[in-house]
């Protein structure tokens, strides 16, 4: 019933968006180069859909974007974990951070260029890199902010350093770095696009670049839905391993 | 969000017309930069205003949809934006020559790339066509090499890290890696395709009918550019530097390989480049000289 | 220390920094808790009963004086002098009983289990032992909390305001089944409460403590046998003297007031 | 006391992380013009902060910056508070926000330049575009998930429709909408580079992509290093506003 | 309806949506509240005693039955029934001068001030109207709350555990200043409560509710003159009387018991 409706929501939606993007399309009297209408752009979505050219960029985006995403998390809720456990490191660490971080990985490519080549690596390390903050700090955050009481709980105990962590810290953040890890796909997913501008031959990122340098911008359009259902696909999965997480953890959010 | 240009505008008005070109910070555009430098004074029927952009996708954007009136660009895309039904067309050529192959220092013969990265900066570019002409003459296919696409700005610290075995790509990117010997001048480009037909000054057609007297000074004033930057001197030098920020012994070595005399796209290298188009399946059906070249201008200069 | 004097603190005082500056929060505080005794400090919000507690708990340090539990002196929390927090304290990731075994990781997993269960059923709680905390109410979160607390067979057990958060009838039942399981352990009891009702009901002894700085103004002990009843004239008696310690009774006059 | 320790932090940090960069650039014998040692980027931030060119891009960036970030703040305030309380038209807005959201400003770029030409209008596109999705889902999330009893009270006391947006939600919802303004504040400063690429003649985002078409990667360096410095100053800015706010609204968060 | 009767509720029922099945939460409650009455409705947790209250304050409609307050049928929320939230309901961004003016919005700026300040008086906050919510303490959050109620000048009052957050002995001190403050304003009030202590001390009449689904079981009228006495055996009486009711007294049977 619910589904049902949001069903219709988004068909609506779309049937209405379509209808405004015709209409500039004819009003604005644009060449189909410049701004192609729905119908053109649907050939295009069918085309890439029927020749299987969408399936093998897809399966490569999401195999790199897997790559650099979990990597990323990996290494940032470790790191997080320890950084969070010593205040006076992450006070040398922190300034690094924050000065890295609101940088672009676009600015960065000459040297992604240098040290990580061309290919499926430079993809992966912008992804890595768009990854890796949020869930680093989210991390941090949680850990320090975390409640004492099962720091306490887990002294009285008498429990171990090492069931400390697994027992303890790890499960008592998680839904706080889920929320990284959440945030993380987002701002990643953004950047495949930049990733696979560096020497990428293959990829939702290159299939867009290249439409676009041979003036398909019906293609280019059609990328870009792609890209964008895959991101909305991507942010749903993790939204609902994060309900069911939150409901394992006892945590209620109204939708 | 309108396409056409300000067609209202009369040349003989007092606020003169702007003439809005893009360029891509190389040697190849350097009479743009001479002709701005040196002409901004006296211009009698137009203002020049020169804007650079960060890459060739960029630019064409721009010129695409009227937000620059002309540009020196790869002449390929300009034909592929001209096949897309976009106005445009070449009245004169950026330089003659001047691409050259690199490649690193363990590559000797064109055989040695088999089943190495070899970058290009642009499907849609004569260093492409270079390239496949390599191949074609080494007796190589197409597939025995991996191209790859990438910024020009990337491809010498590519090269010099191993990540690829060679490219071909505008100036003074080739010359970069010579200087700080990560790589060697394979071929030039003369070698490979005589005449190669590179970056053109490519007009939108509007600002052609509706501005005649404009554009006319403006080309005429570009070739005059053109003539100062074929002598090499120091002032052009000067010039060049100013605008491109680049070490002088690469700009002096990528001014080596590179002329600015003749600008003039002949119907005979065109339709070189052409025919390259179709075989590389780049094109079925690239514009045609009538269509795309108008050479009323430089003709007019020459007498 | 006398025998069977499980708890001893003696001339204990704190200070905590606060706005730039000390301020004392215990000041010279001395108390003892014997062997099986149910023992309640009764005082306002804010006087400091949390803070004593954690001392003796060993989550703080004291500025001045001593503190032993079960004869050693105080370091570091330890097993044998386990603390109720006043949110209960449960992991809520873990299940109920994975929450009592956290205590018993040092037995084997069997014997984890079965002691987890037992303790599950003194509570009443052995049908809830694959729920999560947030699947109970509030009463039976305490109730799994004190499980926790009872498996370990600790010496002494300090409970934080233990029933404060529920509501009336709930914690009456609750003061009641706590009486019952402490007549079947045995364990020793130090709590911490505002509720006259609670600490008339549940003690052998009222400590009564009085704020700025914290310090034990009176010892009430109740000479009233187990179990009480809530409406005897003798639960009243106790009940009177405490309200006029406080001067609660009569028609109030609106004195100033720190709340 | 503490501002001190904060600072020798930042200090002592800075000075490894020099120390590691100039360890890497000798061991690699990296070419000056792959990897610049911090020596020549040393020259190259004196160089730009001396002849003033730093200063021309920095304020070009800023007040671009500026015009995204706040147009599309108060866009989507506007627009958030309307959509949060009109769930209906909501449900068929939330799809095509969904799917727009997650694409790249970049691949959009096609587009920007045809409707907003090149220079300063694509670059303050795109960092609206960076801003606006945050703001707008944090507002319209706050909205919905506001503490009902506020809106039970302004019920009971019969407080008008005006006074009901401007006293009661607008302001029992700030504090969300704050931290929706505080990630805008990191992802638009993020996208300051890809959108000063098309066709701009200054700012940073210019002055990075130029120089590294020029090869002198040591001021695509420098510039980093100055982006890096502004976002994490805007940060603070923001974070210090957020602060403020919480005190005064009487939320308490640990630093 | 009677001459006086402030608010009349007559076989109200209402039934909510739980997990897919119908949960009927209120079955045909009936009650009515005089003019200058307080009267506490006293049930466990979850019986439906907020539900009532939000009922009769006009936030929810019932399934079956009516309800009049001040002589108008209940259609929507309205000023002549105030209701105190028992998480106080004050806005943390508004000083607590302006959280009492919010009701005043009326009225022009200089009597809204003076009247906002007059009630301030009277909860006895004056010196501390420029404060923020959260710069006071709980029960001068719940005298703000109060202030802002009287200063409408409503009809009724309604109140939902008023001080079940506050710790005993502040929350003895409030329900004197309440009995003040009503003897002043005369105004009707209805409170929910499930502290029973609580109720004896206010109300001129008490309903007893039950659960399952939520109806009054019963209502005792305390017949002791106010001010009364915490510790006199009139108080005792009506106390044990209802503990009685909730067999809450003796040695307790562990009978099964909701919590
Ligand atoms: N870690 C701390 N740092 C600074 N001040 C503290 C700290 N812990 C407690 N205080 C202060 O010490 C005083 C006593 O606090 P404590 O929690 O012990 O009171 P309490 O009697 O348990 O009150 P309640 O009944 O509200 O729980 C309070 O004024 C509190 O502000
Ligand atoms: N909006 C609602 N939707 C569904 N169920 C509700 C809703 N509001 C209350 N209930 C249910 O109605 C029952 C009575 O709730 P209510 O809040 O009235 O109890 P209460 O007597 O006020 O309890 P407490 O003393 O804990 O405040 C509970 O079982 C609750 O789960
Ligand atoms: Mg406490
Ligand atoms: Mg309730």
């Amino acid at each position: 019933m619910k589904s049902f409706r949001t069903l219709t929501n988004v068909l609506v939606s779309m049937v209405l968006l379509i209808v405004i993007w015709q209409a500039i399309v004819l009003i604005g009297g644009y060449n189909d180069s410049l701004l192609p209408a729905p119908l053109s752009v649907g050939k295009a979505v069918l085309k890439l859909l029927l020749d299987g050219t969408l399936w093998t960029h897809l399966q490569v985006s999401l195999l790199r974007f897997a790559a650099g995403y979990f990597s990323a998390s990996i290494t940032a809720i470790v790191l997080g974990l320890l950084l969070g456990r010593l205040p006076v490191l992450w006070g040398f660490v922190d300034p690094i951070v924050q000065v890295i971080r609101p940088v672009s990985p676009i600015a960065w490519s000459p040297f992604i260029v240098l040290w990580f080549g061309i290919g499926n690596a430079p993809a992966i390390v912008i992804i890595f890199l768009a990854a890796f903050f949020p869930v680093l700090l989210s991390t941090v955050t949680a850990v320090r902010k975390m409640d004492v009481t099962y720091l306490k709980v887990a002294q009285n105990l008498e429990i171990g350093r090492y069931h400390l962590f697994s027992k303890i810290i790890l499960p008592a953040i998680f839904p706080f770095i889920a929320n990284g890890l959440h945030i993380a796909v987002g701002t990643s997913w953004i950047f495949l696009v930049s990733g696979e501008m560096v020497g990428a031959q293959s990829g939702l990122g290159f299939m867009i670049v290249d439409a676009r340098n041979q003036l398909r911008l019906d293609f280019v359009l059609a990328g870009i839905i792609f890209i964008g259902l895959c991101g909305l696909l991507l942010d749903r999965i993790i939204r609902l391993l994060e309900r069911w997480m939150d409901k394992q953890w006892g945590i209620i959010r109204e939708s | 969000g309108k396409t056409e240009g300000d067609s209202g505008h009369s040349s003989a008005d007092s606020d003169l017309k702007t003439i809005k070109i893009g360029y891509l910070p190389i040697t190849h555009a350097a009479p743009l930069y001479i002709e701005e430098e040196l002409g901004k004074q006296h211009f009698k029927h137009f203002k020049l205003e020169l804007v650079k952009f960060g890459s060739w996708p960029d630019l064409m954007d721009a010129l695409n949809t009227g937000r620059i009136d002309g540009a020196s660009v790869l002449v390929e895309l300009a034909m592929k934006a001209k096949e897309q039904g976009i106005d445009l067309k070449a009245v004169a050529l950026g330089h003659k020559d001047g691409n050259v192959i690199v490649a690193s220092n363990d590559i000797h013969q064109v055989a040695d790339l088999k089943g190495k990265k070899f970058a290009i900066p642009h499907k849609f570019s004569t260093h492409h066509v270079l390239f496949y002409e390599m191949l074609k003459k080494a007796g190589l296919q197409y597939s025995d090499v991996d191209v790859v696409e990438l910024a020009p700005a990337e491809m010498p610290a590519a090269l010099a890290e191993g990540r690829i075995s060679g490219y071909v790509v505008a100036e003074p990117f080739g010359a970069k890696s010579v200087v700080i010997k990560k790589g060697k001048a394979l071929f030039q480009s003369e070698e490979i395709w005589k005449d190669s037909v590179d970056c053109a000054l490519v007009m939108r057609g509007e600002i052609l009918n509706n501005h005649k007297e404009a554009s006319r000074e403006f080309i005429t004033e570009y070739l005059k550019a053109g003539e100062k930057a074929e002598l090499k001197d120091e002032e052009a030098k000067q010039i060049l530097r100013k605008y491109m920020n680049i070490e002088k012994d690469v700009l002096d070595l990528s001014l080596q390989w590179i002329s600015y005399g003749d600008l003039k796209l002949t119907e005979e290298a065109y339709e070189q480049l052409r025919q390259y188009m179709i075989e590389m399946g780049l094109s079925n059906n690239p514009p045609s000289f009538q269509d795309f070249v108008d050479n009323s201008f430089i003709d007019q200069v020459k007498g | 220390m006398g025998a069977g004097v499980l708890v001893e603190v003696s001339e204990v005082s704190k200070a905590y920094k606060a706005a730039g500056k000390n301020e004392q929060i215990l000041s010279g505080i001395s108390l003892q808790v014997k062997e099986g005794e149910i023992i309640s400090i009764l005082g306002q919000s804010g006087c400091g009963k949390s803070t004593l507690l954690n001392l003796i708990a060993g989550f703080d340090t004291p500025d001045r004086g001593t503190i032993y539990t079960a004869g050693i002196e105080v370091k570091e929390p330890a097993k044998r002098c386990v603390m109720l927090f006043q949110n209960y304290g449960l992991l809520p990731w873990r299940s109920v009983l994975k929450n009592v075994e956290l205590g018993l990781l040092d037995l084997t997993e069997a014997e984890r289990r079965s002691r987890a269960l037992a303790y599950l059923k003194l509570v009443g709680l052995e049908d809830r032992a694959d729920h999560f905390p947030h699947q109970l109410s509030g009463g039976m979160q305490q109730r799994a909390a004190l499980a926790r607390a009872l498996a370990i067979r600790p010496q002494i057990i300090l409970m934080d305001e233990p029933f404060a958060a529920l509501d009336t009838f709930t914690r009456y039942y609750l003061q009641n089944e706590l009486l019952n399981i402490h007549a079947n352990e045995k364990t020793t009891i130090l709590l911490v409460t505002h509720d006259i009702d609670e600490a008339v009901f549940l003690s052998d002894r009222i400590l009564i403590m009085s704020a700025g700085p914290g310090q034990i103004r009176k010892e009430i002990p109740i000479h009233s046998s187990r179990p009480r009843d809530r409406g005897h004239s003798d639960f009243q008696h106790y009940r009177k003297l405490i309200l006029d310690e406080f001067r609660l009774t009569g028609p109030q006059a609106s004195e100033e007031y720190s709340i």
